[in-house]
């Protein structure tokens, strides 16, 4: 029996082996196809092995590394602003269906206006350093914390907020120990949706506002110079960056919200 | 009108149009090309353009290297240019070049600045910032600007990459102390009275004079597949070229219909220096030889590069 | 005796339950009174100027036919609910003031799914502010006088449906609340658990003197549970007849058997077939 | 009766009106006080009132317009492909959680990649017109749905998929009548995710790609040519745009779910 | 005379029900045969190697205590839950080929709440594919048999519990099912409505001879409901008895009276406290 267990734990355990490889591999798989079978321009595509070899090269070399820090300390931080200020809004703004009417032109507005096209004001709300680039990212990822957030809040079951309200439990502590975990799986969907978004403004931002660091930053540079290997490399690097962070949140979220659809 | 009734005719001659893609950037370098099209002239010549305009010097290259275009007609980036063919040796030939220069009096680049600043030259950037293009190119001229003028570009001076439209605002708004813009940033900003050049062509005074950032770009396979076509296009450009050279107040006014320029800053539009394939001579490709050799200098191209092969020559066009 | 009391009026009868404990005699009888109630959703009336007063401090059963309104009856009265129109008087005072506990129909809904059975119960006394130590002495005690043999480590969606229900009863017991509300609360109790909290009930109610507001559907729970019987009409929803459970307490299988009680209960049942007939 | 009836009503509207008009006169506030308080450079950021003014102006010159429609008509196309192409995925996808966490590696790794990065392989793949934008927002937007649908199928109600099984639902028709409309609500997160996303990477392609019309083209060439009123008029128009499409979006939304929370 | 099989071997008594109507009398008895089932939740033993065999065709009441996998049970042989271990055959088939319907101990999300009350009662038909006429057919005669007064185009979340619940019942009906699964089905009905939906059952039942699982904490009901009750202890769940209930059918007032019923319902009880108690 115990040998059975131990079997098919470790049948288990390779099957997830398994399916966390499967994407990768297809995804190499692909670029491989498109890039024998020159469906797309060999000029302009690298073969994905030698994009392979290449970021090992300069991950090794440790430059990759440092512009791979450099971008993931910049989402941190932006991430970190979005969830402390947005979680709360999220909650008011989604307890409260007059004050969701009101203010959701703000909240779509903001959300369908590109963070780029914003770079200018936040450069000179903020200057020109770090900070420019993490308030325009912690902002991108603050409206749509919120919004998830706020979604949340008015699909929320009824009952048991009332229960709750029938423990005469005040505004304050139903918003805390009730409509916050109700909502908790949205968030959480918000929370993968916005650590994205960060990611993807924070290279943006490297790319376009400038700076001397980070995946951005790798990505131009390798677009302007032609090194084809080191620019897909680096949009390899920020992907998978992307997806590390994603499950992360995943993990925490398996970990902590057991019951949804419940 | 005389345009119109004269085209009509021309187009009736031809007994098929040729399809060319063109793709090119909206600033200042290609005003021939506008001209171009506003005169019909590759119309008369048979031609039907595909007209797409990018963004980003690389698109440019991007769709020429992909063969998705035929040409870049003046103004696709010089430097890059040659970093491509460095990539991908013999997919390119250039056929005209586009720039500033002091002799010649004609403004390219400029060191941009608030009125009121005290900055006069590179030397005074010492513990400032300065802003340029992003990308490798325009790093590299910034690092030799600041080199040449006694300045370490590691230590003395803040270099910040930003983008084209945000130099300006970036400028006025103090988030950097100047900025080296390409045209028309310095006409714009000069325009609106917020900020000054505080020198111009600062560029061509340190690499060489004439000073070329920009170039006409045609693919060998095109050349090599339609070649009469081919030189239909370099006739039709250098014709333009010698309009705009000819009478550039007259032919502005094209320009803010294919660029961000507004009519109303036509009047302080600087004049570029734009040179077509049959004008090339030796001092102009000596200017372009410099600015490639110090990409070579800088380590961003790996190997040296001379660009007189990589010239269209008039054999390539079968005459 | 039956002390019937038709249609609407208020209710202004004194309070002379000859079969209360007479420990308690209250100098003054509080009563629970609502006026003027008006609810309908989306145009469908559910009460329409409804008034009744009841006494506080005794046993209330609500017996009617399914969707005559009794839930939402308790929803509107413990201010979970917005009513339409109307007033609802707890010995003069609103709801506000006054603690009470709820055991909802839906029970499966009302129970908080991130937090075990036991921090379920747990709760309500945090919300009152107890301290840990104090809260953890109350549902010990509460926990030593039910027994229950469901394990209050786990989920409350990994239970089954009695089982919740029996969590959702103690989570409402635990503060000892002034007001008891309580909606069809042994629904999916089993055979064994339906007599014993029944038995708890009774008990809690006859040591304390709480006001309870019970839904059945299980007349026989109702009048032994009850001191008086509030029978509803269909919608639109009137009260048919208040019926005096005068039978004394406590409600032993003597009682539960004695003639009196099968009097009430044929009594209470022709009043409901001919009103839900009607 | 009636009377009250009628003037609660129109109260109700008035209420309505007033709260839709709560959100524009906010920004306007806002923008104002930052401009009279001289927060911003006043040289960067133009007066509300003279933005509105020359904006009104272009519309009625119809040049706005012009590109209004352009930008608004490559969003509709992206957001159709996204919604045909997305919604059945995100359903297969969440509905077997092997080939969920086999292929989130992929949502995750793209979503987290700046579309911007992608532009020059989508030139290559589409070559240089409308339709290789329209194709990354129609990606971008794609990504958004599929996985907002992928976790409403994971967080679906099991009793009512249950309730058709028991009757021998097959899988597609558990698909179509029930786990399509449990995920409803959460579609709907990820639709209105998705409209806004689409219509920022539209801008941002006519803005870096390069196009002569479209909205993103507006802001580009105002901001290259320091038009501030032009600049931040065509910002609003491309914010009320991102609301107004949400706005119709919860419009159906709440035409159609009005179970949510159930 | 009392049936007793203790323990959980196979049951294979030969269907000797005098009680039965004559007209229906198959040469063959088939059976619902359920063996070595195992069921685990989170290594929480519920069934370990349970076997059991029931007569199909007949009315099976299950009672147990609260938690003690009666769900479970009907939703493992249902096909709905899988099973860790184990086999389940209708008459020698897989339940794929058998046509079900299962009315939920958690009616309220069983229901499809973006169907309105009627077409959640037409759906079953729609999956069984059935032409818009035939269904409309079929349902309005389900419904003119029940009569009920709820109104059925409205959404079942506007609904009150008791009314889902009727709902859920007519949607398990309307298919007419080889096998009937009802989950303690009348736990929100009031009074009047319980009664009428017993009378129907039987009617189904006796004119059709279904096989009907039914779970019910009513032991009243059970017993008046089944032919056989089974009798479950506590976990790890066995089978207790299974008890014949030899009465005539109908179980009308007069069988429910009798002394037979009453005897019957005082050894389940005894049984059931028995087994619970130890
Ligand atoms: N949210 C709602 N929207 C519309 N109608 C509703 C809503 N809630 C309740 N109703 C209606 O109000 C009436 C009373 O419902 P309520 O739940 O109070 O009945 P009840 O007396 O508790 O019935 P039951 O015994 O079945 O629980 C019902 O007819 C129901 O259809
Ligand atoms: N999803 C689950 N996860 C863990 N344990 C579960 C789960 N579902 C049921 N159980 C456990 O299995 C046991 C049997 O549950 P089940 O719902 O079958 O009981 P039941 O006999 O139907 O009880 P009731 O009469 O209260 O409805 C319970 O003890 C319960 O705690
Ligand atoms: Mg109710
Ligand atoms: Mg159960």
């Amino acid at each position: 029996m115990p040998n059975v267990l131990a079997s098919t734990l470790k049948n288990r355990r390779l099957r997830r082996t398994i399916e966390l490889a499967v994407g990768p591999a297809l995804l190499v798989l692909i670029w491989w196809i498109a890039f024998k079978g020159q469906l797309v321009n060999k000029d302009l595509l690298p073969s994905p092995f030698d994009t392979l070899r290449d970021t090992a090269g300069s991950i090794l070399a440790g430059s990759m590394t440092r512009d791979f820090l450099y971008t993931l300390v910049r989402v941190a931080y932006s991430i970190t602003i979005a969830i402390v200020a947005g979680v709360p809004a999220g909650i008011v703004l989604g307890a409260n269906a007059a004050v969701y009417r009101s203010l959701e032109f703000l909240v779509d507005f903001f959300r369908s206006t590109p963070a780029t096209a914003l770079f200018p004001l936040f450069l000179l709300l903020f200057g020109l350093g770090d900070i420019a680039k993490i308030a325009v990212a912690a902002f991108a990822a603050w409206l749509v914390i919120v919004f998830n957030v706020a979604y949340g809040v008015m699909n929320a079951r009824q009952t048991r907020i009332q229960a709750a309200r029938s423990m005469g439990a005040g505004s304050l502590r139903i918003f805390r120990d009730v409509i916050f975990f109700e909502t908790m799986p949205q968030t959480f969907v918000g929370l993968r949706t916005a650590v994205s978004l960060a990611l993807v403004v924070i290279i943006v931002a490297e790319m376009f506002i400038g700076a001397t660091d980070g995946l951005g930053h790798r990505i131009i540079d390798a677009q302007i110079s032609y090194s084809l290997t080191d620019m897909y490399g680096s949009i390899l690097v920020a992907g998978a960056m992307g997806y590390g962070l994603n499950l992360s949140l995943l993990f925490i979220e398996r970990a902590f919200i057991h019951w949804s659809g419940r | 009108t005389t345009a119109l009734l004269s085209a009509g005719p021309a187009q009736a001659a031809c007994d098929k149009m040729e399809k060319v893609t063109a793709v090119w950037l909206p600033i200042m370098q290609t005003t021939a090309y506008y001209v171009a099209l506003e005169e019909k002239l590759f119309e008369k010549a048979c031609i039907q353009i595909e007209s797409v305009k990018l963004e980003s010097p690389n698109q440019i290259i991007d769709a020429l290297v992909g063969e998705r275009a035929d040409f870049g007609p003046p103004g696709a980036a010089a430097g890059i240019t040659m970093l491509a063919e460095s990539k991908f040796p013999g997919k390119l030939k250039v056929f005209g070049l586009q720039g500033g220069g002091i002799k010649v009096d004609r403004i390219n680049d400029g060191l941009i600045v608030k009125p009121e600043s005290t900055i006069k030259s590179f030397a005074d950037l010492k513990g400032k910032s300065l802003g340029h293009v992003p990308g490798i190119q325009w790093r590299t001229i910034s690092r030799h600007m600041i080199r040449s003028a006694g300045l370490d570009p590691d230590k003395d001076v803040r270099l910040q990459e930003l983008a084209v439209a945000m130099q300006v605002p970036a400028v006025v708004g103090g988030t950097v102390d100047a900025t080296l813009s390409l045209e028309p940033v310095g006409s714009v900003a000069v325009a609106s009275g917020k900020a000054k050049r505080a020198m111009t062509n600062p560029v061509a005074s340190v690499i060489a004079d004439p000073f070329y950032s920009g170039a006409s770009v045609m693919t060998t396979k095109f050349l090599k597949e339609r070649p009469a076509v081919a030189r239909k296009v370099v006739e039709a450009i250098d014709a333009a070229t010698d309009l705009v050279n000819a009478d550039f107040a007259k032919y502005k006014a094209a320009i803010p219909k294919y660029t961000p320029i507004k009519a109303d800053q036509l009047a302080l539009l600087a004049q570029p220096y734009l040179r077509g394939f049959k004008d090339l001579d030796e001092t102009d490709l000596k200017s372009y030889q410099a600015l490639v050799d110090i990409f070579h200098a800088e380590g961003v191209l790996p190997a040296r590069i001379d660009v007189r092969e990589k010239l269209l020559t008039k054999a390539d066009l079968g005459s | 005796m039956l002390t019937a009391l038709h249609g609407s009026q208020p209710l202004r009868e004194v309070a002379t339950d000859a079969a209360a404990p007479p420990a308690v005699a209250p100098a003054r009888q509080p009563w629970l009174t609502v006026r003027g109630l008006s609810k309908a959703f989306d145009g469908a009336v559910v009460y329409d100027g409804f008034d009744i007063a009841l006494p506080m401090g005794q046993s209330i059963a609500v017996f009617g036919p399914n969707g005559c309104g009794k839930s939402t009856f308790i929803n509107l009265i413990s201010g979970l609910m917005p009513m339409d129109a109307g007033e609802v008087l707890y010995d003069g005072q609103g709801i506000a003031d006054t603690r009470i506990s709820y055991v909802f129909q839906n029970y499966r809904d009302a129970l908080f799914p991130w937090r075990r059975a036991i921090t379920n119960i747990h709760y309500p006394l945090e919300v009152l502010g107890l301290p840990r130590r104090e809260r953890e002495r109350r549902v010990e005690a509460l926990l030593a006088e039910f027994a229950v043999s469901i394990d209050l480590k786990t989920y409350p969606y990994k239970l089954s449906g009695g089982q919740q229900q029996t969590v959702s009863i103690l989570r409402a017991l635990v503060t000892d609340p002034e007001v008891l509300f309580l909606d069809e609360p042994f629904s999916a109790l089993d055979y064994e658990m339906t007599i014993f909290m029944r038995e708890q009930l009774q008990r809690i109610f006859m040591t304390s003197r709480r006001t309870v507001l019970l839904v059945s559907h299980d007349l026989d729970e109702a009048i032994q549970l009850a001191d008086k019987v509030v029978l509803l009409t269909k919608r639109p929803t009137r009260v048919a007849e208040i019926v005096d459970i005068d039978l004394p307490w406590p409600r032993t299988l003597d009682v539960t058997t004695s003639e009196r009680f099968v009097a009430l209960k044929r009594h209470c049942l022709d009043r409901f077939t001919a009103e839900v007939r009607r």
